[in-house]
């Protein structure tokens, strides 16, 4: 059972189709599978219902399948760093379906744990909560909120081994894991390959089991979004820690 | 005398303790960090997945795999740990934070939010704001205590109510601005509270410029 | 000549798949592991947060820290990884495991399952057996055809219905006993079916020792 | 803000009382935090609702507290290994709440996550739903759980630094990690204590926010409950994979 396949358009042969829901991994520009995208967006597939924290940035990430106006649908927290999603949506030719973040990332985990309804405080008392079930639970109300669950997932991530054992790095972690649990089919893009027993056990993040195919990808330059340094020899500006 | 944005921050780093896990948002709430008393624990957690968030990097040392919910690069510290976004707002949801500080658009006298859209203009998004005034243990908004229009005109923004779409209700205990220190009772019926004035802001210039109801007890 | 337990165990050996993650339970499911065939890739699911479940370890390699949902001592594989009970179950329930096989004290004709308590005994509790059967997408059920009494009286366990108190509802997707192999449409109306005869046993003699409906369809 | 104590009784000192309720981590005898069980022992502190997946055996883990009849109830989802527990159940001396393994596990991390409740298809028509809401979503029953959270949670891991980062070895990682997030406080025991950053970031599995009090153990011999060995030279004996 070979996961490991030449390269992203091989990976998602068969797998995509007009209309599916797909979910990205990445935070920010922290994290996505881009050459994973970039397959997507050169296969043509269009009217996708996009699950994603965010939605890239102008010619950068998913910011490529919205120039090509491939998606119909995004589901994001934040949406604001890109200028052509601005224009499709105030003119109406793209939807988006807000959600609060913790919410997105619990009902992500949530739909790929066999979860299919939870309830949570976020939100009560406000937009999200219209037309959602409220119920007070020790005199407090929650909201109830459903479980997600796509036909793919893409991910990135920064170690695999040829089984599918991934391992993250810092923030670039972010919706990886949970959306390798939630999707039909789970495609991960990881920057080095290794082979079963170079990742230990302990160490592993996203096991095997949640992987089906997977390709290596070339070590680029990766995209900063908000590049914020400070001077050697000045005390550090925010933010800063003990 | 007005308070500075950087003493607007240095008067909310006094609601931190020693051992505390904080989120700042973004804006003032971020030069709160400049004001951790020395010797004090105090870890910031990043709603992107980590905790113990250190300063900005050095220049060329920059790493696109470590930034913060603001989406700026930052740097790790010896306590560093990094989770998932779900475990991340597990932790927010679960009332593991001590302490949230973030900016504000308007704040009501019992509590309610809203900083997250303005009707008729471009939504961003909430992010994991929603997820933080809910979960969070304390929320304290630091804010100008007035939003001032391009007409020079001036709008009152701690109200009876919110009028702007809500990012929680009954979420706020305190309200920093750049004239007073309010505190709110946000389960109960104690309303909201003068604490503290803005060296030389007087009582009524703030009642003036006050649109919410709130009772006077300054130390 | 009925089916011995390793020739039971090599038949459910047949329903494993290359790729296969597969969750086996105590007993002559265990016995499964040793008929996978040569160059299949089949990793094992232990409940209690691994998966890639090696073999025992050679006497004076135990280690208390690795032990199986049967609390024995076993090893690791090269394709290892551990994670906590609650990601385990999010395995499972999340259909993520391709096949469960297990042993039960009585199956209904309609796939209902019971293996976990006797009324008037000592109850143990369920311990992870509920989950695998609702999460699983494909439950196999390895068991003797009848109930042995201490007195030599055979009491059926496939059954109209079952009379023990349930572990799952239309769960069970093929039950191998000693006799035979039988299918169930554990969703639709389809019933149960036999469909396998052990060397040398009667579809007779199956008849007169299964109290629940099945037609018979064989290969 | 010091989290290291000197020993299982200093860390627990002024945190228990009769009638609480105590989760304690591990799977059979495997990760049992036991130098904290033995301080609750010794404290005599009664009346207690331990929240665990087994009961220990008889005189090792949680069954210590059983000789000394501490445990007023327990919640569990298998105790069949202690003849002591059976004594005290059939003499109606302790009540137990049994719940599915998976169940139990979720409720717990609900607990620590801020979720009151949640759906699982798990027990549906079996006695575990007597009682409980049951709801159709597409299509599919399932039953409502309710969130678990204690007063007390003691764990076991394999290292931790001063600020509480923890990380747990192999199997005997199973319930501590949501554990550690589901109680008013968490006490943890170690068996090495390292300094904070000889943990990596990325290999930390339940972060320091969660952990109040903390404790270095000493290597003792841990115990085996079912020692099952293979003889070198003959072919893997159960459970073997590929």
């Amino acid at each position: 059972m070979k996961k490991v396949r030449n390269d992203a358009t091989e990976a998602l042969a068969g797998l995509l189709k007009d209309g599916m829901t797909v979910m990205a991994g990445g935070f920010g520009l922290c994290g996505i599978p881009d050459e994973l995208i970039d397959a997507i967006r050169e296969s043509g597939v269009k009217d996708l219902t996009v699950i994603s924290n965010n939605a890239g940035i102008d010619g950068v990430g998913l910011g490529k399948l919205l120039e090509t106006r491939q998606v119909a649908k995004m589901i994001s927290s934040y949406v604001g760093e890109n200028k052509e999603f601005a224009r499709q949506y105030l003119g109406g030719e793209l939807a988006i379906e807000f959600n609060p973040q913790g919410t997105l990332a619990e009902r992500i985990r949530a739909g790929g744990a066999g979860i299919p309804a939870f309830f949570t405080k976020t939100g009560v008392g406000t937009l999200i909560a219209e037309g959602k079930e409220v119920r007070e639970f020790d005199g407090e109300s929650y909201v109830m909120e459903r479980g997600l669950f796509a036909d793919l997932a893409i991910v990135h991530a920064w170690k695999g081994d040829t089984e599918g054992n991934l391992v993250y790095r810092k923030t670039a972690r972010n919706f990886n894991p949970m959306m390798a649990t939630a999707a039909k089919v789970t495609v991960a893009q990881v920057e080095h390959l290794v082979q079963p027993g170079e990742i230990d056990g302990d160490a592993v993040h996203t096991p095997g089991i949640f992987i089906k195919r997977m390709i290596h990808v070339a070590i680029r330059e990766k995209r900063i979004e908000q590049r914020t340094t400070r001077t050697r020899g000045e005390p550090a500006i925010p933010p800063a820690a003990v | 005398m007005a308070w500075t944005r950087e003493q607007m921050a240095e008067r909310a780093a006094k609601e931190l303790r020693d051992g505390f896990y904080v989120n700042l948002g973004i804006g003032i709430p971020t030069l709160v960090s400049n004001y951790i008393p020395e010797g004090m624990s105090v870890q910031l957690q990043s709603e992107n997945g980590m905790l113990g968030m250190g300063p900005f990097p050095f220049e060329g040392e920059e790493d696109p795999d470590l930034i913060n919910a603001g989406k700026q690069t930052i740097t790790e510290l010896p306590t560093t740990s990094y989770f998932s976004s779900s475990d991340s707002f597990g932790m927010v949801r679960g009332g593991h934070i001590n302490l949230s500080i973030l900016g504000a658009m308007q704040v009501a006298e019992n509590g309610d939010l809203a900083n997250w859209m303005i009707p008729g203009k471009m939504v961003k998004g909430m992010g994991g704001a929603m997820d933080l005034v809910a979960g969070v243990k304390r929320v304290v908004v630091v804010m100008e205590h007035v939003a001032k229009g391009k007409d020079g005109s001036e709008a009152p923004k701690l109200l009876a109510e919110c009028d702007l779409p809500l990012t929680g209700t009954h979420v706020v205990d305190m309200v920093i601005t750049d004239l007073g220190v309010f505190t709110i009772d946000k389960k109960g019926n104690g309303g909201m509270t003068l604490v503290e004035l803005a060296d030389g802001v007087t009582e009524d210039e703030i009642r003036a410029k006050t649109q919410g109801a709130f009772t006077t007890r300054l130390a």
